[in-house]
């Protein structure tokens, strides 16, 4: 009786352990005083669009501070309501510019992709943000536009924002895959 | 009348055969049993002494080692446990707020960041106000009361461990989140909006309103255990009238518990919802309000400083009859008091509210009834002080902090009675003279009596006594240290500062009384480390005490110190307020309880007179197992709202192991194991 | 009025610092007709509570001092003791005199509650007050749009004319309270609650957010000026202007780098391309007596400071450290300062 | 000094179980059911607090829920205090066998209801994220399932331990009389749920 009692205590301080560990960089704060380039170097440049099963760039090492960083994605949902986005995507259902819930992604749903795609700019619209955000803001977005579509993990995204109700809360977004769309040019 | 149910029969007519032979199995399993009933053993005047007290002890000991730690339903162990944790508790919480006074001691200073001092403030507010306040007066009153009525155990002893260890896991969970920068910085009153599901992310603000969970369950559970303890198991003859002050305390406490709780309970999980699934009950662009949550959590918000505050007027009711040599003066006034504050307590909460710009008007009738609620309050402070006038006080270490808690509580009284006035209300809430009113009546009001309580009731749970001179100083330590601790904290309100800040700038003037601040709260941390060093020392180094060291009056002195496991050898009988001060040398007890098996005598509200034989629950693993799985199925709901479907099932089955009788045969007299 | 010293300050233990810090941001600064009328009823409240303290501790050193002859251990049980006869009549009196004293102070506080309403009965002025985290946003309503004035940070109030400030909130609780001016009101989203304010001197008081609002609720702060009401004219019609354009060419480059840079999307600078909508109007920031609601005063040390890492002095606020170069940042501050 | 006791009389043929008042696990059930209803009792008051802010209720754009479902429920669930009655004498006279043949039935009238209980949630015509009128509605019809669902499971344990010997116990038969009593307070804080969740966004 008490092996099994000790193996099963063992096990459950583990899982605990684990779970918290989980819990550590989700609730991490980056009100860092130097801006995010010269904290961490930037990874080159992901925006080579591959076509066929090219394998793309490895992830940005920026990624592991704003992927699933509570902090990050709920800045991205203030940023995002703030620069107006909502005028071409809504609240991700999409309208001028296209949807950002589905898994359809022209120019990759990696977290890098998407901030290069706000800091270029897209055509058809897609206006350039660099200059105008900080890179630190813009891998906010970024964040906050993969929680769209249940990207991130779901102890991380805010239920819902205090203004009008705008479709199912991210904590129940179903998690769509992100797939590299060819669909022509609207 | 035997208590065995012969099955009772319609027409036997219209009978099958097959119940026919049932009824003849039933009748002869019934003789059977009768007969075993006559050899059951009972205490008397036949076994009597060392005999009986042996044999009671092997009925009514647990198992030794870690199983039987985890499987006691004594109320004195659990008692015990209570205050340990709480007061272990209060050294964490105590810790916080020396941090927060060292950052507080200078203007503009850096030591610690904004962020990290939110966490501090709140989580020094939830730890005093959940983890330490009501739970040590539900560990000083489940273990007390049950000695103090007469009875061998509390009403449903599994239910009171089971409320233990949900009180604990609720504080580990906070304290492990904390550690793991996971814990919660919205303040312990986490007002949406700021602690809904935009402005807070992560899961700070769920870590929070699960602990609420966790000790509201908690609370509940030991609230019903004290009502049925204190209505049911009374000593015989202990009527209403005779009951002593602090088990009436108790039984308003446990009242107003049950009243208020729920109404945290409702709201936290509202905002676990609002956080998890999306509901919008605070969200104001979808018909919510973000006042709902205010008005909530202050109809439980103020009751649960009542709820804190009432067990201290037991504790100093205690005191003032036992050091005065004589009963409180006018004992129902007393009582009349106490159930009027605790039934006032539920019509002031909106005092909490006057700058969120609610109609004027309404805000009249709720300044009229705050300080209305000081009229009880004032008159109990009158009999006190007419008991001391009347009695010949000895001022030994409890009956100084009785003295300690009547100068300070009623400065905190007074500056509750200031701001209750609305005008005055919107110049000092939520600024420093808040905090130094609510210091003084949480501190100087519950706190005081409970250091006086604990210094009374340590010779009895342990069999010895506190040391008297270390007792002396700490006492003057703790006195003098509150006051330079948190009197200056009534000017720097007065000179704006806001409560909940990390700093404040240099040039308006609150230097001098956040340094003074700073400098009373380590001398009353100090304190507060003497009186666990005198408590500690005192367990092998103090003088051994007898049944009744201080000659006090009420049933709890009448056993040895500690009691043994069952209390009483015979239940005493009562026949005066004050039972041991009134016996002609032999104590008057009643006799035929079972000695093989674990039994407690059962007697009416009112009269206590005997009324039933109570068979009093076997010690079990099924309520930590519980408490274990309830707990995760909280902490999984978190993190997402299918844990509650999933885990509804291993909860039942354990509540079921619980409830469900080891062997299913028919007993002569029922045993719960 | 200004010539009686204070009673107040006379009541509070002298222990404490000198009289002109209770002239900033204390309850005693006496700024308005609110702050006076709570400084009669506080005083009132004192006297009546100190009364009955005294008489608590009174009885309570009687009660320790009233040596009883027999010997200390004999006890008084139920049966043979009848309580001093003095005792029962005492406390049918004392409940009579906390229910007078409690009943006398409700009045005085209804009465007072009723003058601060009618003082605040015929106001002139309407000011917009709304909350964001960690600063305030002022609007001056007029009758004509024209005269409409956008500001932050800094209250302006004519001398003598009662002001109605509306209070809104864009995201949590907040509250508006001017300790020298008068009482608190909290700025709640989702409804609008107001608070009038009649000035009664000149000169510059102190508010600061009395709810908590997050990680920088103790930086929330709010710098009142009560100006005479020609002075609050001029100063109305003079914010009025758009902003300067700049005279030398290290302002010229920070102008242009302010007005197409990341300042533009938060911040609005009248009269130039610059138009965000979420962050401190900058219109006239330089004529403005702080920086970051009342975190820094303003200086052009402060500025630099602030300008290049708003972090480091105030970890979480939204506004993000740009990493601005050396040169970049002396253009951008020698625009600001011209911002008069 | 421990006190030398004088006996004065002996109690060994007090009863060891009554029904009512006198039974500690009343008390317990009682305590338990102030607990539920004070809990309710806000929730009711969080419901009408929502509903004074609004003009119309339910809110434009928002229809109220279908009756159908609900109004057999409460049908059901009013028909369902027959069977209860009749358990609780039987309990009370300590009928064993009647006991045996009620408990089963109220097992299967709480599974009926709980199924009708599914059909309700979907006939609320709302999403609990759509406003704080639908959260409102959600929760009171969650907090009442979880209500009758607490209870339902007592009964089936219950019904369980009724089919072994040990029934014959007084105890068990307290048991069966404080767990219809319960029952009846579950029926009992459903009409106005009821009244709240179908009728008075109708009025």
């Amino acid at each position: 009786m008490s092996s099994l009692f000790r193996a099963s205590t063992l096990f459950v301080v583990v899982a605990a352990l684990a779970l918290a560990l989980a819990g550590c960089n989700r609730e991490e704060h980056h009100d860092r005083a130097k801006p995010i380039g010269e904290t961490v170097p930037a990874g080159e440049s992901p925006d080579t669009i591959f076509p066929g099963s090219s394998t793309p760039p490895p992830l940005d090492p920026r990624a592991a501070l704003y992927d699933n960083n509570a902090n990050a994605i709920s800045k991205g949902q203030q940023l995002y309501l703030q620069m107006n986005c909502v005028g071409c995507h809504s609240h991700g259902g999409g309208g001028m510019g296209p949807p950002l819930m589905d898994d359809q992604w022209r120019y990759g749903g990696r977290i890098d992709q998407i901030a290069t795609t706000i800091a270029e700019g897209r055509p058809n619209g897609m206006p350039s943000w660099r200059g105008k955000l900080t890179e630190d803001q813009i891998w906010d977005l970024a964040a906050y536009v993969r929680s769209l579509s249940g990207l991130p993990s779901k102890d991380a995204v805010s239920s819902r924002s205090e203004g009008m109700s705008a479709g199912t809360p991210q904590t129940l977004t179903p998690h769509a895959e992100p797939k590299n769309s060819d669909a022509p040019q609207q | 009348m035997t208590d065995i149910r012969a099955g009772t029969f319609e027409g036997a007519a219209g009978r099958p055969a097959g119940a026919e032979r049932e009824r003849e199995r039933v009748e002869a399993e019934n003789r059977r049993l009768a007969e075993e009933r006559k050899k059951i053993v009972r205490d008397g005047p036949k076994l009597k002494g060392a005999k009986l007290a042996a044999r009671l002890e092997t009925a009514w000991r647990r198992p030794p080692g870690i199983i039987g730690w985890l499987a006691t339903v004594d109320h004195k162990e659990i008692g015990r446990r209570y205050i340990i944790t709480a007061l272990a508790f209060l050294a964490l919480g105590g810790v916080l707020a020396l941090l927060m006074r060292i950052q507080l001691a200078r203007p503009d200073s850096a030591l610690i960041g904004a962020e990290r001092y939110n966490q501090l403030f709140t989580m020094h507010g939830s730890t005093m106000m959940f983890l330490f306040a009501v739970p040590v007066m539900e560990g000083v009153a489940v273990y007390i009361i049950p000695l103090m009525l007469g009875a061998r155990s509390t009403a449903f002893p599994r239910l009171n461990a089971f409320s233990y260890f949900m009180y604990l896991f609720g504080g580990l969970m906070l304290w492990v989140a904390f550690a793991l920068n996971v814990g919660p910085d919205v303040g312990w009153f986490a007002y949406t909006p700021l602690s809904g599901p935009e402005f807070t992310p992560g899961k700070r603000a769920d870590v929070w309103a699960q602990m609420i969970t966790f000790t509201e369950v908690s609370a509940l559970a030991a609230a019903v255990v004290l009502v049925c303890t204190i209505l049911k198991t009374r000593a015989p003859g202990m009527t209403l009238a005779r009951m002593p002050l602090f088990a009436w305390a108790m039984l308003v406490q446990a009242v107003m518990i049950i009243f208020a709780m729920p109404a945290v309970a409702l709201c936290s999980s509202m905002l676990i919802s609002d956080r998890t699934i999306g509901t919008n009950f605070y969200n104001a662009a979808e018909h919510g309000d973000a006042l709902l949550w205010q008005h909530l959590f202050w109809f439980f918000g103020h009751p649960e400083v009542y709820i804190i505050f009432i067990p201290a007027t037991g504790f100093v009711s205690v005191l003032c009859e036992t050091f005065c040599r004589r009963p409180v003066f006018a004992h129902a006034v007393v009582v009349l008091a106490l159930i009027s504050t605790g039934i006032l307590a539920f019509g002031l909460w909106v005092h909490h509210m006057f700058a969120t710009g609610l109609p004027r008007v309404g805000y009249s009738f709720y300044t009229s009834a705050s300080m209305s609620v000081s009229i009880p309050t004032g008159l109990q402070i009158f009999c006190w002080l007419a008991t001391i006038w009347d009695g010949r006080p000895r001022f030994q270490v409890p009956m100084l902090y009785v003295v300690g808690f009547i100068i300070t509580f009623v400065i905190g009284g007074l500056t509750g009675v200031i701001v209750a006035a609305v005008p005055l209300d919107l110049q000092l809430h939520d600024t420093y003279f808040v905090v130094a009113h609510f210091h003084y009546v949480l501190i100087g009001g519950a706190v005081f009596p409970l250091l006086g309580i604990l210094t009374y009731w340590y010779p009895k749970i342990t069999g010895r006594m506190m040391s008297e001179t270390l007792g002396k100083i700490g006492f003057w330590l703790v006195f003098l240290g509150f006051q330079l601790a948190f009197f200056p904290m009534h000017w720097s309100g007065l000179l704006g500062m806001p409560r909940r800040v990390y700093t404040y700038p240099a040039g308006l003037g609150l230097e001098v009384p956040n340094l003074l601040s700073t400098i009373g709260a380590f001398v009353v941390a100090l304190a507060v480390g003497l009186f666990v060093i005198n408590a500690m020392v005192s367990l092998y180094r103090g003088a051994i005490a007898g049944p009744n060291p201080w000659g006090a009056a009420s049933l709890e002195w009448a056993t040895s110190s500690p009691p043994p496991v069952y209390n009483f050898e015979h239940v005493p009988v009562v026949e005066s307020n004050t039972p041991l001060w009134d016996l002609d040398g032999e104590l008057p007890v009643v006799t035929g309880l079972r000695v093989d098996q674990k039994e407690m005598l059962l007697t009416t509200v009112v009269a206590a007179t005997p009324d039933l034989r109570e068979p009093v629950p076997e010690p079990s693993l099924w309520p930590f197992i519980s408490a274990v799985a309830v707990g995760i199925v909280f902490i999984a709901s978190i993190f997402s709202p299918w844990a509650i479907a999933v885990g509804i099932i291993p909860c039942a089955i354990a509540l079921t192991a619980w409830f469900w009788p080891k062997e299913l045969k028919r007993h002569p007299e029922p045993v719960i194991s | 009025m200004k010539s009686r010293a204070p009673a107040i300050a006379a009541l509070m233990p002298l222990l404490l610092g000198g009289c002109q810090y209770q002239r900033y941001q204390s309850d005693f600064g006496r700024g308005a007709v609110e702050d006076t009328q709570f400084l009669t009823l506080f005083t009132i409240f004192l006297v009546v509570c100190g009364i009955m303290y005294l008489l608590v501790i009174g009885f309570l050193f009687a009660g320790i001092l009233h040596r009883r002859r027999l010997d200390a251990n004999v006890v008084e049980t139920r049966r043979h003791h009848q309580s001093h006869p003095l005792m029962r009549s005492t406390l049918i009196g004392w409940a009579a005199l906390i229910g007078v004293g409690l009943f006398a102070l409700a009045v005085a506080s209804f009465v007072t509650d009723r003058s601060m309403a009618a003082a605040a009965a015929n106001d002139k002025l309407s000011v917009t007050v709304t909350g964001n985290q960690w600063w305030w946003d002022i609007v001056y309503n007029s009758g004509d749009p024209s005269k409409t004035l956008h500001t932050a940070n800094e209250l302006h109030l004519p001398l003598g004319v009662p002001t109605r400030i509306l209070l809104n909130s864009n995201d949590v609780i907040h509250s508006f309270w001017v300790p020298s001016l008068g009482g608190k009101q909290d700025l709640i989203p989702g409804r609008q609650n107001d608070i009038t304010i009649v000035p009664k001197r000149t000169g510059i008081f102190r508010g600061q957010c009395a709810e908590f609002c997050g990680a920088q609720h103790a930086h929330m702060a709010l710098v009142v000026v009560v100006d005479s009401y020609p002075d609050f004219i001029k100063w109305w019609d003079h914010q009025l202007q758009p902003a300067a354009a700049p005279a030398t060419p290290l302002a010229l480059a920070g102008y242009k780098y302010v007005t197409t840079g990341p300042c533009s999307s938060c911040h609005n600078i009248g009269g130039t391309a610059a138009g965000g909508q979420v962050a401190p109007d900058l219109t006239h920031l330089a004529s403005r007596k702080s920086i970051a609601a009342g975190t820094l005063p303003m200086s052009e040390g402060n500025l630099y400071g602030w300008v290049e890492d708003p972090q480091s002095l105030k970890a979480g606020v939204h506004m993000p450290t740009i990493g601005l170069e050396p040169d970049q940042l002396h253009a951008v501050v020698a625009y600001l300062e011209t911002l008069k | 000094m421990i006190l030398e006791p004088r006996f004065t009389d002996d109690l060994a043929d007090l009863p060891t179980f009554k029904f009512g008042p006198s039974s500690l696990t009343w008390w317990g059930v009682v305590g338990f059911m102030v607990i539920e209803g004070a809990g309710f009792a806000l929730a009711f008051a969080a419901y009408f607090f929502i509903m004074g802010h609004e003009q119309g209720w339910p809110p434009e754009g928002r229809v109220a829920p279908d009756v159908l479902a609900g109004t057999l429920f409460t049908i059901i669930i009013l028909l369902s205090e027959i069977p209860n009655t009749i358990v609780k004498k039987a309990a009370n006279v300590g009928d064993i066998a009647a006991i045996r043949r009620l408990l089963p039935v109220m097992v299967g009238v709480g599974v009926v209801l709980l199924i009708i209980r599914a059909f309700e949630f979907n006939s609320l015509n709302c999403r609990w994220t759509d406003d704080a009128y639908s959260s409102i509605i959600w929760a009171l019809l969650l907090l009442h399932t979880g209500h009758i669902l607490t209870d339902w499971i007592d009964t089936v344990v219950l019904c369980g331990l009724m089919f072994t010997p040990v029934a014959y116990e007084g105890r068990r038969q307290v048991d069966v009389d404080e767990n219809s009593m319960y029952w009846r307070y579950v029926w009992l804080l459903w009409i106005p749920i009821y009244l709240m969740i179908y009728w008075v966004p109708r009025l």
